[in-house]
């Protein structure tokens, strides 16, 4: 248990002659018994920043502190890290309760008597004393991953660190690993930085939030802070399901054209952007608002392309009127909604809840009104 | 000091960011190096004292050591001369038979494998058993039968009756061949059915099921998507065959009965004409050796790098 | 046993002259192939396919195309082994009704497996006269499968002498030792240890990588400590248990002088040590000559020497090579013409002078052979010629093989009296 | 379920009989895979068959008869005994060469994995020159034992052999030993000699195998704070039992053919220190022509080494790979 | 193209000396042109059923026709059906034009030229015209996957079988294809059984879903069918995501009691439940109602127990209060609620949206009043 920081750390691979940045001066901080997500698309640099902090990658500049103690050039033996792979990697040949002793055995002193103690302790913990005498491929899916994280529980480690644990699981299982893995970590209070490309999981496990594009770092924050005030382009279209839409706009004073229709902003946000022009409009579908006709002044008239109907909402990909475009704006409706593909309907972007970004630079200008609401039922 | 930079540069160290690599190379890799080029300089170093003494003059020979290179007035290429001209006549005849039957126990091989994994029957286990239990056949055991049953069949006669000796490019000496090729084939089948069964154990079955679906019949699942799907084990079987087909010895003395090239004689037999009891000529003996083992040599020093992608399955 | 044997030899050569009938008509056969082409195919198989034996062949063939210019010679050697490999090969053919020609085998007791099956033609009507008289008692009674009382069989070609003893002259004289005046392989003995005391080489070059050599050594011992009685006693296969053990002592002896790598070189290898320094003396048969006389600057009488073994002086122990004449016969006329041509002076003139042998005719003209052969030939003509054990002349394959077995257990266990039990054992198989 | 069984079963339901009527049960026999893919298995099977069960059954009867020299044996039920294998039983030449051959099996076999391990594993963490060196230790595997023969007589010989000048260069002269000399050494330099030709085959396997090893295992075992020694020890090593057993068996092939090395290096009689078998079995047949006693002996090798490798086969068949 | 019926379909596996019964007495009947998907758990018979339509398993009892023609005991050949697998499946050795001809050579005699044209125009449709000349090695995974169906589509079959063919592929990717592939099979009008054990493919891709478990079927209907009138609690239970909330009941009367509370339900649906006493009250997450505090009768105090953020809605997991128990009720509230860990609310479940089962049978007794709601915007 311990806090960790990472200070501007680059991380380069030499490919052939040319280099890789895998990871360009990431510098942050990761409190003490915190549950960090850092999450990416693929190739950004996740796994090889975790590795760093394994010691399973050497550091090519910065520095890694653990409780301010640089463990730059120490062996991951001396780390006292515990990782769990995204393939498990559970030894094969062993039985679960060998699995989770190995590591006891090589890096302690402990007893015999004591290991087996501390390893039927966990396997209460984790609802698998059962299994302790099984083979790892004699176990499902769900249980091998509860083995591997029982290897790095019984540990106790300073940190633990999870590269994607729960991408090789079916959805089902994957959500309530999700519970279960945020439960145990509240529990043991371990400081935690988790590796994934599933955005979900980022916002339902974490404390915070780290997301990477690139090898660089481009929001860190809460799941709340991330997902109604993105930094920039990249995280407002990387968190959330589905994506938040983009519009590309050319700004003249208050009025934000396209090729479709004209959007009319309040002074005050018009004076959010400051000279920009090419501004980017970012709606999240959830407050895209459907009505059965164009009303107001700034809504669109739009044709239903598809519906796709999920149970409890359907996404309505809309599709500007009299408009070639392919580029559909993403809206989402309540599942009893009676609305099928080929209908006409207003689509309204209501101006507390657009995001304006620059279009030069993907900057946010202007986020939603932050407006956290009283208790109101859910109207899906 | 030469040391340390023979090492460096094995693993690929320049001097440059020397720390750095120092963490990312580590000491296992430099052990490793140092410990296997050790192993490889012991491991031919048999060679290296056959091919100085094949350079060697009968004096020289006898007043050096074998790992000692031969000084410019000891270098003769005689032996090579000699072991050439007993040998040269024999070698076309080792290739003639071994590659045919490194085919056939091959694909036999890849058959019977084939025919084995894919279907279910009761006598199927006890068949691929049957196989499995061939390859520890003791080979001196067989002799005895194995030339009593080839001068009952009248391969000869049954060739003139079907007018092979007719054919332009045919010699008497095929018979003999032909008899080598149907023997060693014959007792390659089971090798070549365990490396291939193995094989097939891996291949994914959705693509057979795929290919089943796609209108294919046994056959042309065969054809088409396993055989060309066996290329890796193909080329692992074809040089453990021309191995040890190429370098047998007992079949084709006792078959063959002669190192008379006109009859057929493997470069094996004609290789210990250089090695006739009494007084043995080292030279031309370790001469003839590297001779004999030209096609192995290059088989595997061309085609090795395949052979070990194809173990990987 | 003896009785049995003569009686299957006597019921071999019924079959013999049966066969003799069948050879005719086969003959006949060959005439006719004579006719169409006017040449017969000799089909010779032989081990000489390198060094001296593989010249003398050479000529040997030479000669006989030159006397039967019709006569074609299929030259297909066995090579390898010794002549394991080829008798391999031959055992298979004849079993399986197919004999060459003819093939060079090691005539006496290891033709008898082939007496007894009646796979040998008696050739008695090739000896008879002119041969007959030539020839030594020691190749007759081989040609006769070692049994006086088989009809001829084989054509002995050329003899070794097995019972040799060789020096290297320079190390001889540093230590100050008279090799030719060794009385008996007990002084011998006392020889090699003043040897070792006296000079940094080992005493004595020996193979042991094969028990053959051992065999041979042996052999010489027993002759040496007991004459040729004990010899034809072992060989009839009474008890000469004693004899026997003491020459097993002795031999065991004399292994400790030898070179410490004398286990793990071949007989070749062993020879080589006189010219190259690594030994002093060398018990072998005189083909080992032939290595003496192939290394340069190393000259017989200058820089070695050679004497029978000590105490067999007046034996001759032979080692004959020959040819046999299986029935039925591919070609029996041109075989015949073989035969009578292996049996000639010329014949064995050419091939005993290049092979470094002396010919199994006395009436040779010796005068281009080397002056180490032509004391041979003397030797061969007054001394008492016995087959030698070692080799195919004096044991049946049985019994060659359970010897050899049985030096093999010798020296890596070393026990007297288990290897002298099963030396005689072996001997009445 | 193994994926074969899976393949199996697919090509087999996929036609086997649906009809319950008589004829349609025969149409669909004849359609079944069993009677279609018999092209593919039967040829072989029968070659196989013919030339190596023919030849272990004949060469059993020969066992039978009392077939010796150059006379073909009759073979007539009343002529059969086994007389043969009685003799063998007090011979002790066939007591030394049967130890002899079980030991070459088995340690031979044993040594022959943990070198082609140790091997596998160098290379394995080379950064440079794998595939060279790779060869380099798979080449004597291209070369007949007519050629490796006569390099380890070399190799081994006492004064001049590279073996013992090495040991001298390092001041290990106590390790100077007579190798083929000593009877008690010399099956076990057959072994070494036998492990130079064939250990590069165990390596190459052993690679093979050791790449299908996740990298993550290597990692798991650090991050466990494992040493080197100790992940190959205990996480890596373990996990190539399969590997080895299959390499084994091809060993154990190899280990049958030292025939040829042995009957190069020493003739026909290597001694009872080195006699397999194998050996004997040729000289008792081809130099002695006892040819129904070398049978005998064949037949037990024959069976002997199926006892040996039954466990292989069991093994095989409980994972369904059989 | 055809309509395809199961009729009673069996299908036994022999395991040793015991049977498992694979898919138990399925009857459907699939339409011309239908997209149906197959959804289940795991080993519920999912793949053994398409299997079966391929002609890949004999079937033990019952028929299966296509277009009224039995296709029991035909090969594989003969069934003209193409089918895309987990894996691909793609012949490694061969091209992608290669691996797309291969059926049109080995089942019609078309020429060459007619089968570089078919496949030509098919590579046009897929939009992959420049890889045909790869190798499936050299090809992404969504690539593989349109080579996949390239190949099935080329063929022109009666009837597209897919198992699971999304499942290999990353979330966003999966999305993406998924619209694909049903914008091509509606292009096609091709029949397709398409086999998944994710309930949002089933939801989003399907014309009709058919729900299996243990190898029977438990519903076929229409995605808004099988989400509002689920047959049983199996069906309630599997649709959606996250699963409905289930909750035993005593019933007595008008009144349903727990151990923790009553809820007492109108005289009209105590009467669609006649006699049952032993109830199972179902209710969706977003139906569940958070309120700051009870105040209705029904309403009942709860404490918040974990707040699982997604950005526009959150999950609760409410816990009534003074209770040990662990099984939460998951309500959904909007994402910008503030809402946290520990706060104590009203939990209220509106009488038109609960579902109630037969406690024994678990055989639906009321579903939610059927309303289809005219356009609203989402209040997510
Ligand atoms: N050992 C290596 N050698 C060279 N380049 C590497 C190495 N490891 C990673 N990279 C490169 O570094 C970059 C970041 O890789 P990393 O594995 O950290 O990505 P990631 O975010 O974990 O992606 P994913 O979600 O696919 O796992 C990639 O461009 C990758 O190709
Ligand atoms: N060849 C077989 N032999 C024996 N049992 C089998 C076989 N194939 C399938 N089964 C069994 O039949 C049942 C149904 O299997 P099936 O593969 O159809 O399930 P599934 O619904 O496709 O599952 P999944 O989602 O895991 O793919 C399972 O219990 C399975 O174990
Ligand atoms: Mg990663
Ligand atoms: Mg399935």
């Amino acid at each position: 248990m311990a806090n960790l920081t990472f200070d501007e750390v680059t991380k380069k691979f030499r490919d052939g002659n040319s280099e890789i940045v895998a990871v360009e001066e990431l510098s942050m901080e990761i409190n003490d018994g915190e549950f960090l997500v850092i999450v990416g698309p693929s190739g950004c640099g996740k796994t090889t920043s975790l590795r760093m902090v394994a010691g399973l990658e050497t550091i090519t500049e910065g520095d890694l502190r653990i409780e301010g103690r640089s463990i730059k050039g120490r062996s991951p033996q001396e780390r006292n890290a515990a990782m769990v792979f995204q393939s498990y990697a559970l030894y094969p040949h062993m039985s679960v309760r060998e699995n989770m002793s190995f590591g006891l055995k090589q890096s302690t002193d402990l007893s015999s008597d004591e290991i087996r103690k501390r390893v039927d302790e966990i396997g209460d913990v984790l609802d698998i004393p059962e299994l302790l005498d099984r083979k790892p491929d004699d176990l499902s899916g769900g249980q091998q991953q509860r083995v591997a994280l029982g290897r790095a529980i019984v540990r106790d480690p300073d940190v633990f660190l999870m590269d994607e644990p729960l991408s090789n699981l079916d959805a089902k299982l994957r959500a309530d690993m999700r519970t279960e893995l945020q439960r145990l970590q509240e529990e043991l209070g371990v400081t935690t930085i988790y590796v994934t490309h599933d955005q979900t999981e980022a916002m339902t496990m974490s404390d915070r939030i780290a997301i990477m594009n690139n090898g660089k770092l481009q929001q860190i924050g809460t799941p709340m802070e991330c997902y109604y005030e993105p930094n920039n382009i990249f995280v407002g279209g990387f968190i959330g399901e589905p994506s938040m839409n983009f519009i590309n706009c050319s700004r003249d004073a208050q009025t934000l054209s396209t090729d479709d229709f004209d959007y009319e902003i309040s002074e005050s946000t018009a004076m959010e952007l400051e000279s920009a022009t090419n501004i980017v409009l970012g709606i999240r579908p959830e407050d895209v608002v459907v009505v059965p006709e164009p009303t107001e002044p700034n809504d669109i008239a739009v044709e239903v392309d598809v519906v796709e109907p999920f149970g409890k909402e359907n996404n309505l990909y809309l599709i500007p009127r009299d408009r070639e475009s392919n580029e559909a704006v993403i809206g989402t409706v309540n599942g009893r909604t009676r609305v099928e593909s080929g209908d006409t309907v207003g689509m309204r972007f209501p101006e507390e809840h657009i995001h304006l970004f620059d279009g030069n630079s993907g900057v946010a200008l202007r986020h939603p009104v932050a407006e956290q609401e009283e208790l109101t039922p859910f109207v899906g | 000091m030469k040391l340390t930079t023979t090492v460096k540069n094995a693993v690929g160290w320049n001097d440059t960011d020397l720390n750095e690599r120092f963490e990312q190379v580590q000491r296992k890799h430099v052990i490793a190096t140092i410990l296997t080029v050790a192993l490889a300089v012991f491991w031919v170093s048999p060679l290296w004292g056959g091919i100085t003494t094949a350079f060697k003059t009968q004096s020289a020979f006898i007043s050096t050591l074998p790992l000692t290179p031969p000084t410019v007035d000891q270098v003769t290429l005689n032996a090579w001369a000699v072991a050439w001209e007993t040998l040269s006549p024999t070698l076309w005849n080792s290739l003639i038979f071994t590659i045919p039957a490194m085919v056939f126990s091959a694909v036999l091989g890849s058959f019977a494998a084939y025919g084995l994994s894919m279907v279910n029957w009761r006598g199927q286990v006890a068949l691929m058993t049957a196989f499995i239990l061939a390859i520890f056949l003791p080979k001196q055991g067989i002799l005895l039968p194995l030339s009593r049953f080839w001068n009952t069949v009248d391969l000869e006669g049954i060739l003139t009756s079907l007018g092979y000796f007719s054919l332009p490019f045919a010699d008497p000496s095929h018979t003999n061949l032909i008899i080598l090729i149907i023997t060693h084939s014959a007792y390659g089948i089971s090798i070549a059915t365990l490396l291939f069964r193995g094989y097939y154990l891996t291949l994914n079955h959705d693509i057979v099921e795929a290919a089943r679906i796609d209108g294919a019949g046994i056959y042309a699942i065969y054809r088409h998507i396993i055989l060309p799907l066996s290329y890796p084990m193909f080329m692992v079987v074809f040089i453990f065959q021309f191995t040890q087909i190429y370098n047998e010895f007992l079949y084709a003395l006792i078959l063959i009965g002669g190192s008379d090239p006109s009859a057929g004689a493997p470069v094996t037999l004609a290789l210990a004409e250089l090695n006739s009891g009494f007084s043995q000529n080292w030279n031309n003996q370790m001469a003839g050796a590297f001779i004999t083992a030209i096609p192995t040599l290059i088989v595997y020093i061309a085609f090795g790098e395949q052979f070990a992608k194809g173990v990987e399955y | 046993g003896g009785d049995s044997n003569t009686s299957s030899g006597d019921d071999g050569s019924d079959g013999n002259d049966g066969s003799s009938g069948d050879g005719g008509s086969s003959d006949g056969d060959d005439g006719s192939s004579d006719g169409d082409d006017g040449t017969t195919t000799l089909e010779l198989q032989h081990w000489w396919t390198d060094g001296g034996g593989a010249i003398g062949m050479e000529e040997l063939q030479e000669g006989f195309t030159e006397k039967y210019p019709n006569i074609e010679i299929n030259d297909n050697p066995v090579a390898g082994g010794g002549g394991t490999n080829l008798q391999a090969v031959i055992r298979q053919k004849v079993l399986e009704g197919d004999p060459p020609s003819t093939w060079q085998d090691w005539p006496g007791a290891n033709l008898q497996d082939y007496v007894d099956a009646g796979a040998l033609k008696d050739i008695s009507y090739i000896f008879e006269g002119e041969i007959e008289e030539n020839y030594g008692d020691g190749a007759l009674l081989s040609a006769r499968a070692g049994d006086e009382e088989n009809p001829y069989v084989a054509m002995p070609l050329n003899i070794h002498r097995v019972n040799n003893v060789f020096w290297d002259i320079a190390s001889v004289e540093e230590a100050g030792v008279d090799m030719t005046s060794i009385g008996d392989p007990r002084e011998y003995v006392e020889v090699l240890e003043q040897l070792d005391g006296e000079l940094d080489i080992a005493p004595l070059g020996l193979s042991m990588a094969v028990p053959w050599t051992i065999l041979q050594l042996w052999n010489a011992n027993l002759v040496g400590l007991h004459g040729v009685e004990a010899y034809e006693g072992f060989q009839n296969g009474d008890d000469v248990t004693s004899e026997v053990e003491e020459a097993l002592e002795v031999t065991q002896t004399q292994m400790g002088f030898a070179t410490e790598d004398a286990s793990s070189v071949g007989s070749d290898a062993a020879r080589l040590k006189l010219p190259q320094g690594d030994a002093v003396s060398l018990m072998e048969g005189d083909w080992a000559a032939g290595n003496l006389f192939a290394a340069e600057n190393y000259e017989y009488g200058d820089d070695w020497g050679h004497a029978p073994y000590p105490g067999t002086d007046g034996v001759y122990t032979i080692n004959t090579d020959g040819f046999p004449y299986p029935k039925p016969n591919p070609t029996p006329d041109a075989t015949d013409k073989w035969m009578e041509w292996v049996g000639s002076a010329e014949a064995q003139r050419r091939f005993c002078q290049p092979k470094g042998a002396i010919p199994c005719r006395t009436d040779v003209d010796m005068s281009e052979f080397s002056e180490l052969l032509q004391n041979q030939a003397d030797d061969y003509q007054s001394g008492t010629g016995i087959l030698t054990l070692a080799h195919g002349d004096g044991v049946t394959p049985q019994q060659g093989t359970s010897l050899k077995n049985a030096m093999a257990r010798f020296r890596d266990q070393g026990n007297v009296q288990a290897t002298a039990q099963s030396l005689m054992d072996a001997m009445t198989l | 379920m193994s994926a074969i069984n899976k393949i199996k079963s697919t090509l087999e339901n996929g036609s086997s009989p649906e009809e319950h009527s008589k004829e349609g049960r025969i149409r669909s026999y004849l359609r079944s895979d069993f009677i279609r893919s018999m092209p593919f298995w039967l040829p072989p099977t029968l070659l196989m068959g013919l030339f190596v069960y023919g030849g272990i059954f004949w060469n059993f009867v020969i066992s039978l008869t009392d077939f010796s020299g150059v006379v073909r044996p009759e073979y007539a039920l009343s002529n059969f005994d086994f007389e043969m294998y009685t003799r063998m039983l007090g011979d002790p030449s066939f007591h030394a060469a049967a130890r002899n051959t079980i030991l070459l099996l088995v340690v031979f076999t044993l040594l022959c994995l943990l070198v082609g391990l140790l091997l596998a594993i160098l290379v394995d963490n080379l950064l440079k020159w794998q595939s060279i060196l790779r060869t380099v230790f798979l080449l004597p595997f291209a070369l007949s034992f007519v050629v490796t023969g006569v390099f380890w007589q070399w190799m081994y010989n006492p004064e001049i052999g590279t073996i013992n000048t090495m040991f001298n260069l390092l001041g290990l002269d106590a390790l100077a030993l007579n190798w083929l000399g000593n009877p008690s050494l010399r099956l076990g330099a057959v072994m070494f000699a036998l492990i130079w030709q064939y250990g590069g085959y165990a390596m190459i396997i052993y690679l093979a195998s050791l790449r299908t090893i996740p990298q993550e295992h290597y990692e798991a075992a650090k991050v466990d704070g494992a040493g080197f020694f100790v992940t190959y020890w205990k996480v890596i090593i373990p996990q190539l039992s399969s590997a080895s057993v299959s390499i084994a068996v091809v060993i154990m092939v190899f280990s049958l053919k030292a025939f040829a090395w042995l009957y190069t290096v020493f003739g026909s009689n290597p001694g009872p220190a080195a006699d397999i078998l194998g050996v004997m079995m040729y000289r008792v047949a081809f130099s002695a022509n006892q040819w129904a006693y070398g049978a005998a002996i064949g037949s037990v090798l024959f069976v002997g080494t199926v006892m040996i490798v039954t466990p292989y086969l069991y093994y095989q068949y409980k994972r369904g790979e059989l």
